[in-house]
């Protein structure tokens, strides 16, 4: 897979499984694609593919394109063979978004739903498939209220939540840089909730807050507010912005020396953006949601391989399993109910454990009954200039922290789920 | 009190003196013609008297009204229309929509969202009115932007005419013109003259036209007044056959 | 003259028929009745904008941002203050209204491309204040947990909420309404001094027209309407969001009144039908569709100048 | 609380020069052929990552002085092709040209360079603070401030003692009389858009510098450029640097008081310009 647009490739490679499913003779005549619509099972995509995400959603893509072909080499779901109807959900438009999730639901008839990388995208369909009742996925989109306080029956979520990763990474910044932070936080939904938990997690610890600031999506010029940040001399700068945003503020932090006056950290960080730095800029205590160098967990390798050959060489990153857990979600979804029906699918995944082979962590990932929340490992560790065997690994894990010991409770989440009568 | 007077205006356009103390009276029902040298600032002229550019100093006055500080557009309500070098008129549009524009603005409908009935019938016969007295009735349901240069130019005398004005300036009604257009475009302008005793003053360079319209006309050259008077006088001033028509004769 | 009017009256037959069958054929061309009720609220957006860019001759590229406050203010209304469909609408045209006829005068001095950038810049300002100002307005979120309301008619009530077909039409009947007023107005000697100023500014001003006073007046109708056009498109999606008052919306509007044909009445509903469904259809075939939406830009500008209905009018007179 | 105000001000004149460099360019193309480029972003980002793609080979020197020249071809090549076909025309369809040739640079960046932020890497000793106290202040940034004086400095030169800037300058004021007087109009124009494009280049190897290099990079720089250029005076060069300076130092003052008003802070400037100087601190009146 390169750069071109992977739907077309998708498209052509399921259609000729399809066809081949169907019967080789069938191939050359004009009725396949009627055939294959009314056999095959379709997954929608509503993820961005331009804009600030679009790097994110083409390796949340790559991962889906994988499951899919592996759950169409053991036989599909149901017996029917796994098609993928992407749409370009746009990184920030939630119009769009919303109009593709009721034109796959409407008028593809798809029996999934997964998006969005964008927390207010992923709040949005959701609130269109649980108006449809579809099942839905959401691979990457961090905001608690997704599986919390706006929390519905048919939407799951692999990704964590802002609390578990602040939860998870709050001491580890305490440890390595002192109890007073300030905040620099991306000014929209998943950045408040993201600061309000790394608040809660260091409070719990003795932490304090020195200051903050809100910074608009979309900044490219953070200087006024590093130079504001270093003026509160905090025992470190905490950074809640991602993708580009999270590439400008690091990069323009590190060229101002404050590596070295004070401890850069943060919550989530991901590959994608250490990949966007240049070496020096590599720096602080962060969390990862998975990292592919695993050399002890059983399947990473072969998983990494295999990606590898479908990226052009490229490992795959949290982004890349995440796609891939969402897709193997659903299949495992509709086999567990031995239906395709929304409510028996979201009822046989309560409590329902990832197998070893697609949770591709230690001490595995399942999805907590009451919230459709995945309950994965997280890796809290700091990256390196540059990887010593290969280029891209960036990132060193210091400590793997089990989910479940640090996901807020059930109750603390707000979850009601709205299931129907 | 004359019915337009100019007294001793001046332009400058930075170090450039484009109109240097000009003054001039033009009393009602006069067809002034204003005549001069390429460069002599007449055009210039014109765009001072109608308000396009502000003065650099002296003054403009229609019957004693002082013209400073009024707008263009409010000029025209005060009875001053005129029609430009370059014909300016509504190319996408029909020649009776070209004049049933400046009509209903004349009727006071510019901001009125609907017609009103009472007004339907005299509006369409004063079209009618002014297709005729133009010559354009042959022509009335073309696209403006398609006619001949001579039609368009008739078009826009109408359109200015539909105005009601009491003061007509026109800049060079015959510029570029054949000799049947010049003679049609001058023989329109001898009647709205002699039929309205309509104020004309009109800039010219076809000296038959001058000669055969004007009451009395004013000489410009490089941009201050070489002379005014009656054709004949102006004929018979040296200074003025010295300077202009003594070259283009 | 008699052929003309016959044209004319089949074209705006034709255009009935097609809009008040749509639920019914919708479907059987492969595309759904919400893209259709966007169709028609972007049509009445394209046509707000051609009132004063085709009618009037000024060019804006930033009527986006009326747009996004009538969906605002519709939005905010409904979630805020009363739950009703229709005070949300009037309150979110309202806003938009108020906004233009604020700015116009600092404006309506400008032309050209000028005018042009200005826009632009003032229709950001709206821009960042929905960005920003997120505890009121959601941010780069959006507003939501609203939704539009049934409409109560006294004798019946209008399930619009949960009906799609009957949204539709709710939505078709306003813009039967407002495309009745625009095109009344233009055929009135009001409408005639605006096409005067777009046909040539001097000579309408040497007529006597306070031509920025027109243009302050068209540029706050047109304002109005296309706030009227925002407020359906929030009530259609149940949400707002900043991206709706972005200057790049603002460029989606004229590339359809460009499309359609600006000198046409109905040309910008078959520039907003065509950019609609086109931009729908590319953004499903291929990732790339931002590189094929900028081709159809710039094919229309070197090729089409005149729009669809443009074609069809040369085709029709030769 | 004045040492933080202080290191704003510093600041926002370095944000202010570079919104200045893309203010100038945008300006020229507008002042000489009336179309306002919104494909300028676009060409920023083609010249950031053509000096990403050359840096290996020829090192950031090379890239920094080769890049920003291809760039400039790029646009000769677009405007003798594409934009000069609509000179003349309604402004409208320059507009609309320029927007959808945005559309298909960001994408076509996209395309080529992939979606991925890439580490664009400028010099080591480039990179560091020159003092620890006024840390705002690394190595970059004063490089940056020097070479944008300088090239607007050469600019400036251009534009008032050589034939080209005489004439480009003359064709701003009157094209009509420039071409009567035996000026290639299209050669001007199209020159004069490969000057604009030039900067837009060299801005995007700088900005590449401190910002990641991803295809959207110069979409946000767009509209303080506007800003600069109407707030500093329609048509005028020194204006639109005025201008940027002006709202660089206004949004770095405000984000001191009140961090949600670093955008709006402009565009209230510019209402005000509008209101009380309509053609801008210095422009000239009538020439909008």
């Amino acid at each position: 897979m390169t750069k071109d647009g992977f739907t077309s490739r998708l498209d052509r490679r399921t259609l000729l499984k399809a066809g081949a499913v169907i019967g080789a003779a069938q191939i050359a005549s004009p009725f396949v694609r009627v055939a294959r619509a009314a056999d095959t099972i379709k997954i929608g995509v509503d993820n961005p593919l331009t804009g600030t995400y679009a790097a994110l959603g083409k390796n949340e893509g790559i991962g889906m394109a994988m499951a899919v072909d592996e759950i169409n080499a053991k036989g599909g779901i149901l017996g029917r063979q796994v098609e993928l109807s992407i749409e370009d959900s746009t990184s920030g438009d939630a119009s769009t978004a919303v109009a593709k999730a009721r034109k796959l639901i409407d008028r593809d008839q798809v029996s999934f739903i997964l998006g969005n990388i964008n927390s207010a995208l992923a709040q949005a369909i959701a609130n269109v498939a649980n108006e449809k009742s579809v099942f839905h996925v959401v691979p990457g989109g961090h905001t608690d209220s997704v599986t919390g306080s706006n929390c519905h029956w048919n939407t799951f979520r692999v990704c964590n939540t802002t609390q578990t990763e602040a939860n998870a990474v709050a001491g580890a910044v305490i440890k390595n840089a002192g109890k007073k932070w300030y905040y620099l936080t991306p000014d929209y939904a998943f950045g408040h909730t993201l600061q309000a938990g790394m608040e809660k997690a260091a409070a719990a610890l003795g932490g304090t807050k020195v200051g903050g600031d809100l910074t608009p999506l979309g900044t490219t010029d953070f200087s006024s507010y590093l130079i504001k940040a270093q003026a509160a001399n905090p025992d470190a700068i905490i950074f809640l912005q991602q993708g580009d945003d999270g590439v400008n503020v690091l990069k323009q932090a590190v060229q101002f020396g404050l590596d070295k006056k004070t401890h850069l950290a943060g919550a989530q960080l991901e590959l994608e953006v250490l990949l966007g730095l240049p070496p020096e800029a590599r720096v602080g205590t962060w969390v990862f949601e998975w990292y592919w160098n695993q050399p002890n967990v059983p399947g990473v390798k072969e998983f990494v391989a295999e990606v590898r050959k479908r990226s052009g060489g490229h490992v795959p990153t949290a982004r890349t399993w995440f796609g891939y857990a969402s897709i193997h979600t659903c299949a495992l979804a509709a086999a567990q109910a031995n239906s395709l029906d929304a409510v028996k699918m979201a009822r046989a995944m309560q409590g329902f454990k990832l197998p070893p082979e697609i949770a591709l962590m230690p001490d595995g990932a399942y999805y907590r009954a009451g919230q459709n929340q995945l309950i994965p490992d997280l890796y809290v560790g700091h990256p390196q200039a540059t990887g010593k065997d290969d280029p891209e690994d960036l990132f060193v894990v210091d400590q793997v922290v089990n989910g479940a010991d640090v996901s807020p409770t059930l109750e603390e989440t707000m979850c009601k789920q709205d299931w129907p009568a | 009190m004359s019915f337009l007077t100019v007294e001793n205006i001046s332009k400058h356009f930075g170090s450039l003196v484009a109109v240097d103390g000009v003054t001039m009276r033009v009393e009602k029902g006069e067809c002034r013609a204003i005549i001069g040298p390429n460069g002599a600032g007449k055009t210039t002229f014109f765009n001072l008297i109608t308000g396009m550019l502000p003065l650099t100093s002296g003054r403009v006055s229609l019957e004693g009204r002082d013209m400073a500080g009024i707008d263009p557009s409010h000029r025209v309500k005060l009875g001053m229309a005129r029609t430009f070098q370059i014909t300016e008129i509504f190319p996408e549009l029909t020649v009776r929509e070209n004049i049933r524009i400046p009509v209903e603005i004349a009727a006071g409908l510019r901001f009125s969202p609907w017609m009103p009935r009472a007004m339907e019938g005299p509006i369409r016969d004063r079209i009618d009115q002014l297709l005729d007295e133009g010559g354009l009735h042959r022509i009335a349901d073309r696209l403006a932007g398609e006619l001949s240069h001579g039609d368009q130019r008739a078009c826009e005398i109408m359109m200015a005419l539909a105005l009601n004005p009491r003061l007509l300036l026109l800049d060079e009604p015959t510029a570029g013109m054949g000799d049947d257009e010049t003679y049609a475009i001058a023989r329109l302008i001898r009647r709205i003259h002699a039929e309205q005793h309509m104020t004309i003053v009109l800039i010219e360079h076809d000296m038959r036209v001058v000669f055969n319209l004007a009451d009395r006309i004013t000489v410009l050259a490089e941009g201050r007044p070489l002379a005014e008077g009656t054709p004949a006088e102006i004929t018979a001033n040296e200074k003025v056959q010295a300077a202009y028509l003594g070259g283009a004769a | 003259m008699g052929n003309l009017d016959l044209r004319k009256q089949s074209t705006n037959l034709i255009v009935c028929a097609l809009l008040l069958t749509l639920p019914f054929w919708i479907d059987h061309v492969g595309s759904y009745i919400q893209l259709g009720t966007q169709i028609v609220v972007m049509a009445l957006a394209a046509m707000a904008l051609n009132f004063l860019l085709g009618y009037t001759g000024v060019l804006s590229f930033g009527h986006a941002a009326y747009f996004g406050l009538g969906a605002y203010g519709t939005g905010m209304t409904i979630r805020y203050l009363l739950p009703s469909t229709g005070v949300g609408i009037l309150v979110g045209t309202l806003v938009g209204a108020l906004a233009a006829a604020v700015i116009g005068p600092m404006i309506v001095r400008l032309r050209g491309v000028y005018f042009a950038m200005v826009t632009i810049a003032f229709g950001q300002v709206f821009y960042f204040i929905a960005f920003r100002w997120n505890d009121v307005t959601g941010g780069d979120d959006g507003l939501t947990n609203w939704k539009r309301m049934p409409i109560d008619l006294g004798f019946t009530t209008v399930d619009i909420q949960h009906n799609a077909t009957a949204f539709y039409y709710f939505v078709l009947v306003i813009f039967a309404v407002a495309v009745a007023l625009m095109a009344f107005l233009l055929r009135s000697p009001f409408g005639r001094t605006l096409i005067a100023i777009r046909e040539n500014e001097r000579r309408a001003r040497f007529m006597g027209v306070n031509v920025n006073f027109h243009i302050w007046m068209s540029w706050v109708i047109s304002c109005t309407f296309m706030a009227l056009a925002g407020s359906l498109s929030s009530l259609l999606n149940n949400f707002v969001d900043p991206r709706s008052l972005f200057w790049t919306q603002s460029g989606t509007f004229v590339i359809m009144c460009v499309m359609g044909g600006m000198r046409s009445f109905w040309g910008p509903l078959v520039g907003a039908a065509i950019f609609v469904a086109l931009q729908d259809y590319l953004s499903s075939a291929t990732p790339n569709w931002q590189s094929f939406v900028g081709l159809v830009f710039v094919i229309v500008v070197l090729f089409f100048p005149r729009g669809v209905m443009g074609i069809f009018r040369r085709k029709a007179t030769e | 609380m004045t040492q933080l105000i202080l290191f704003n001000v510093m600041n926002g004149l370095i944000i202010g020069a570079f919104y200045a460099l893309m203010a100038i360019g945008l300006s020229l193309i507008m002042s000489l052929s009336d179309v306002i480029n919104f494909a300028h972003g676009g060409f920023l980002a083609v010249g950031a990552y053509l000096a990403y793609t050359m840096t290996p080979y020829i090192g950031f020197w090379g890239g920094l002085i080769v890049a920003p020249l291809l760039t400039a071809v790029l646009g000769l090549i677009v405007e003798k092709f594409l934009i000069s076909r609509v000179y003349g025309r309604d402004p409208l369809y320059s507009l609309l040209l320029t927007f959808g040739l945005a559309f298909i640079f960001e994408d076509g960046t996209r395309y080529i360079w992939g979606a991925q932020s890439l580490p664009y890497q400028v010099p080591g000793w480039l990179m560091s603070p020159l003092s620890s106290s006024l840390f705002f202040l690394t190595g970059y940034r004063v490089f940056m401030i020097f070479l944008i004086v300088v090239v607007v400095g050469g600019l400036f030169f251009i534009m008032t003692r050589t034939r080209l800037g005489l004439r480009i300058r003359a064709g701003t004021l009157d094209l009509e009389t420039v071409s009567v007087l035996g000026v290639n109009v299209r050669v001007l124009r199209n020159l004069n858009f490969g000057i604009g494009i030039y900067l837009a280049g060299l801005a995007g190897v700088l900005a590449a510098g401190q910002l990641g290099l991803q295809p959207t990079i110069g979409a946000s720089l767009i509209m303080p450029s506007f800003v600069a250029i109407i707030i500093g005076g329609l048509g005028s060069l020194t204006g639109t640097l005025l201008g940027g300076l002006l709202i660089g130092v206004a949004s770095g003052v405000t984000a001191v008081f009140l961090p949600s008003a670093t955008e709006a802070v402009m565009y209230v400037m510019m209402a005000a310009v509008l209101l009380i100087r309509p053609q801008g601190l210095l422009g000239e009146e009538g020439r909008f």
